[in-house]
């Protein structure tokens, strides 16, 4: 273990990783109330139980560093520093929207951060990820390319072609799998016949870690080895983080796949309050600290509803806009 | 068929319970049908078709998949050559695009590569078209782009009975069979004969008759058709409404017959524009009345736009019941 | 451009020479330019369009790649957006299925999904056709159906001044543009300017001028139609061809006109007849000129029949000389 | 290692794997004579220097198994039973071809042999073998599908989600890898990070073994290994069979991409005079042997190129015939 492997936890930095997971559940409980609402239609996807990922692995990525994502990024996107106005307003499909209105939940872009976007496509990002990186490795740029993917797109034929090419060609790819045991109703047991996915990595020769996804301070060392591990030799890395889906896979999903219990059993080990009562029992969190922090996440949700209900539409006569870029005049 | 389904005692369903009802069917007339896809099983079905099913016949004839759309496509043509009768779920046509070399290189073809030796009894059912607000991933209506396929059978069932009869039709049917279900029909309710069972797949349905223009659509665009058929009745435009039912072979007959009376047509499709089904429909009428017409024909396609998250733009994009009554209108004052 | 060049001074080369060029050219003027392809490199390039330029520009920018028509089409689509001007080979059209889903969900759409924050400035080459006796999986003529696809442009260069001069605009286009070479004109010869270089792809062009008759095609088709066209001429049918050049967007502006003045079409394309491109045109050409036309539009298309292997088979399942001469014949005589 | 691990090497048996290895070799080579005559057109893609692996693999499958191969698939068609008239027939383009003429070398098809045939798309073959074992698998018919493909179909995506469907269904599919080092043009390394092909039936909990595909005795040894663990756990079996393409991938192919010496180098590993040879020094082959097996084989050729000749061309009218079904009258 070098330096780089320990985990800097200052007591701002320690709050910080603390914030930014409160600030992403709150933000995507206030989501779900917008959608029961009709503010929000479309799937919405929350990652609810899963923020530790999205916040150990992203803020160790530098700011030209490029993400890709999935249908379930809301909190990709606000660690990377999407606005949550930008971001609300895209779920309200109002033209103030991070994609303009075009895309909603499922389809977060932001150039500004190199932030690449919500696929909706299962797998559909890993191929993209491939490519960024490829451009970057041709031009000798020192840009890493962090893909994030659910377990359930292992399974799929552009899993194993990604991760052949980026090993093959040695790209600076980042491979965050989200393995949160379930692909929709779809258990890992039901989907690979080898469920240690980890394992995976080793037949296309890439270097990888499993971590637990519900210790932010795990994964954020994880992840900066891997980041490490990338930068030093220019090769992919594999990151698997064990996590958990409290809630439902979207809002339609009845979850008749598995039970309360096992729900419950999760909801123990969920990574917000965990961190939270660590920070506290070792006097790093003080109530005031959680007071302010739940005030500046409040005040900043209130801000972003008031920008997206004041969002306009766009007019229905630009509605073939973006097929093609427009021509300079 | 649904004229004697509305005369046998009826029943209120929806189009979803009718797919259900199919599949159920089937499973219990022929062992060798199983379904199999994404979700089918545990989850019940992304849209909820197949809940219930696997408690009653098991795992492995209700068989959840991975997400692997090529493989357990290509997994149902080869236990479809081998004698099974496999219903495969894409769970919407959005992702078939991952299977489509299983279904063009192979389902389509094998019979004719082995010179008639093999055939490729499968069937595979898919959700299409927009109106959810999921955007440019989601919301493909390519059932019209399918029909292009030689070696494939195409159908879109838009009712009750189709939803409920066509399956077994299609299990029946030696080559490969597309089933695509309009995600907007599946909350819609009406009475179902009790007793509903196969229909046949071979003709196209008028749906309500008329003197003035052939309105020809399917699936998820006939309801629109006929609502716009009902506001042109208010108007003294009485129109016929086709229903293709299905989209590969078509009905050449039916359609020909209808506008040969009508001696106009409107072809509503939800598919994009450029390269449509509306598109063969119209230049098959062109080979074949063009000297009867009294009108140019007219589409009313989906804009040639990836479709937009907002629901205004949404159904911008979408063919609505004003554009139909707009072009229909247009034919009849033109001449 | 076709002219100019036929003024300048011009040397012997093929279609398949042609191409290279034009990849050399690219390659030299801008070094974000790559090509990457299954046997592009080491190999030459399926055809042998490619031979000779990994010794001079080095594996990393002639990249082999491996048999992942999936992952390096949305490998070539992530280096486009960032920045760089990749020229993904997809060897042939029969293996774009397996890249499809990058390609309509991921190309086609990211502009769009994006709000125009990303695009994707991206071209695919593809092999494209029937007629050398490859059989039902390598003889597809899918451009067409390609031209289905909003967010996409599609080129089919026919001649060798397009084949030479298409490929850096393409590259210049801040969208994907696929190309497709139709495999039967690899070995095409004829004279090409020495300085012979970039041509606009928005145009269609009028390759024989005529009064009595359209005909439309494009790439492949292109020299049977003109063949078609001198028969004609000796039977008092002066035809007009066009070569579309971009099958999308369609040039509808020099297609209407043509038409306009002829009063008469036929349109020949490679496709399956069935939601082949031209019933797009027919459609189009009904939506504009209807009340012009002299006669119904004709078709000439492949037989709704995968490719067989047997030659004579083959023939008679695509578009041939004796087929457009008569259904041009039918279509002057029928009035 | 039980019975069934032993080759029964009886003189019958070791002269009758010759005479079939010999027999392809010789076919083949009056294909290639054949297509610079322009009786056989479209691709043709030569077996030399591979033999040993159908010849080793196929004789070890009962009569009702099922066998799914690609388009160099001549050698696999003739071992298997499909008879070479029928074959050659079929490559004239003759409707008395095993494929009525429709599909040519890359397609030869024969049901009453269990041969689903050449299919041209690579990797193509996989999911459908996996399919006609899922088939099986459900009735609890005690039939196994071996499902043939070369090293370059193991970077597409449909060699990843057959491999785990067949695993984690456990379906009864022996997966024969003929890894003869290039795909066209594309040597392994340029192919795969992780060029031991063998390694990667591990991460999808598949058994498997890699065996010299030039030496036919032990391919038949580890075919037999294969297809008893398949027959006894119903599950499948990964075999590499490392061997290597002495003739261009195809008539087109100029072989930029390997050297004289390296192809010159191979030759003397080639199966069969290396098998002839042992043979020999054993007293196993005696020179009429050799004699007589030569007669046989250049008769039967002669005899298959006779009734080619003499087949006929399918009517035009009959075009469309094959595209579906006909209806039962
Ligand atoms: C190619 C494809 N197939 C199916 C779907 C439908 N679908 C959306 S999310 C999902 C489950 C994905 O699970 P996983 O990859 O584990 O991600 P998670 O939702 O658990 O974060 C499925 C099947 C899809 N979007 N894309
Ligand atoms: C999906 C697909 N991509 C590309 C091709 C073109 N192609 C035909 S054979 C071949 C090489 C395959 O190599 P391998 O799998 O090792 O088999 P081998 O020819 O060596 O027996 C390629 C690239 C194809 N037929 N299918
Ligand atoms: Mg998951
Ligand atoms: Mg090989």
């Amino acid at each position: 273990m070098n330096s780089t492997d320990k985990p800097r936890l200052s007591r701002t930095h320690a709050l910080d990783l603390l914030k930014q997971m409160i600030r992403i559940r709150r933000f995507e409980d206030k989501c779900a109330e917008l959608y029961t609402q009709e503010k929000i239609r479309g799937f919405l996807h929350l990652y609810d139980g899963e923020e530790a990922v999205a916040v150990g692995v992203i803020p160790v990525l530098e700011k030209y560093d490029r993400i890709v994502a999935t249908y379930r990024e809301h909190g990709h996107a606000l660690v990377r520093g999407v606005s949550m106005r930008a971001a609300l307003a895209e779920m309200y499909g109002k033209q103030e929207g991070c994609s303009h209105g075009r895309g909603g939940s499922m389809h977060l872009f932001d150039k500004a951060t190199n932030f690449y976007g919500g696929n909706a496509i299962v797998g559909g990002g890993l191929p993209l990820a491939v490519g960024l990186a490829l451009a970057d490795h041709m031009r000798q740029k020192p840009v890493v390319t962090a893909c994030f993917f659910g377990e359930g797109a292992v399974a799929e034929g552009e899993f194993h072609e990604s991760l052949n090419l980026a090993a093959l060609w040695s790209l600076p790819v980042l491979f965050v799998c989200e393995n949160n045991l379930y692909a929709m109703g779809t258990a890992l047991a039901i989907s690979e016949s080898e469920t240690n996915i980890q394992l995976k990595a080793a037949s296309y020769r890439i270097a990888s870690e499993a971590v637990d996804g519900m210790d932010v301070v795990a994964v954020e060392a994880a992840a900066r080895r891997a980041m490490h591990a990338v930068r030093e030799t220019g090769k992919p890395y594999f990151l698997e983080c064990r996590t958990y889906r409290l809630r439902a896979h979207s809002m339609f999903d009845a979850q008749l796949y598995r039970d309360k219990a096992e729900v419950e059993a999760w909801r123990h080990k969920e990574p917000i309050v965990r961190f939270q009562g660590w920070l506290e029992t070792n006097h790093m969190a003080h109530p005031d600290d959680m007071v302010r922090i739940e005030a500046e996440v409040a005040a900043e949700i209130a801000d972003a509803v008031a920008f997206a209900e004041a969002g306009t539409w766009e007019p229905i006569e630009q509605l073939t806009r973006f097929t093609y870029a427009e021509k300079a005049a | 068929m649904a004229t004697e389904a509305i005369q046998s005692q009826a029943v209120e369903t929806t189009y979803r319970d009718a797919v259900r009802e199919a599949i159920r069917d089937a499973m219990r007339r022929d062992e060798r049908v199983f379904l199999m896809g994404e979700d089918v099983g545990r989850y019940g079905g992304c849209y909820a078709v197949s809940k219930g099913l696997q408690a009653e016949f098991g795992p492995e004839r209700i068989r959840d998949t991975p997400l692997s759309e090529s493989g357990f496509t290509g997994a149902g043509i080869g236990a479809a050559m081998a004698g099974m009768r496999p219903i495969v779920e894409l769970m919407t046509v959005n992702f078939s695009l991952l299977a489509l070399d299983q279904i063009l290189n192979t389902a389509a073809t094998v019979r004719h590569m082995s010179g008639n030796q093999f055939g490729v009894p499968l069937v595979i059912r898919l959700a299409t078209g927009a109106g959810r607000q999921l955007a440019a991933q989601h919301s493909h209506s390519l059932e019209g782009w399918y029909a292009h396929i030689p070696g494939i059978k195409v159908l879109a069932p838009a009712t009750l009975e189709d939803a409920r009869g066509m399956l077994w039709t299609a299990l029946e049917d030696p080559d490969p069979v597309l089933i695509f279900e309009n995600v907007m029909l599946y909350n819609a309710t009406g009475k179902l004969a009790s007793n509903a069972g196969p229909v046949e797949i071979d003709k196209a349905a008028v749906r309500r008759p008329g003197r003035d223009i052939s309105l020809i659509t399917y699936g998820g665009s006939l309801g629109k058709t006929l609502e716009a058929a009902t506001v042109l009745a208010t108007q003294n435009i009485d129109a016929e409404v086709i229903d293709l039912r299905s989209l590969r072979p078509l009905d050449d007959a039916t359609i020909i017959a209808s506008v040969k009376k009508t001696r106009r047509a409107i072809i509503v499709d939800e598919g994009w524009r450029t390269g449509s089904l509306a598109a063969e429909i119209s230049a098959r009428l062109i080979e074949h009345v063009f000297w009867d017409l009294d009108a140019p024909i007219g589409r009313v396609c989906s804009a040639e736009v990836p479709i937009p998250y907002s629901r205004h733009l949404e159904n911008a994009a979408t063919p609505q019941v004003v554009n139909i009554v707009a072009a229909a209108k247009a034919a009849v004052v033109r001449t």
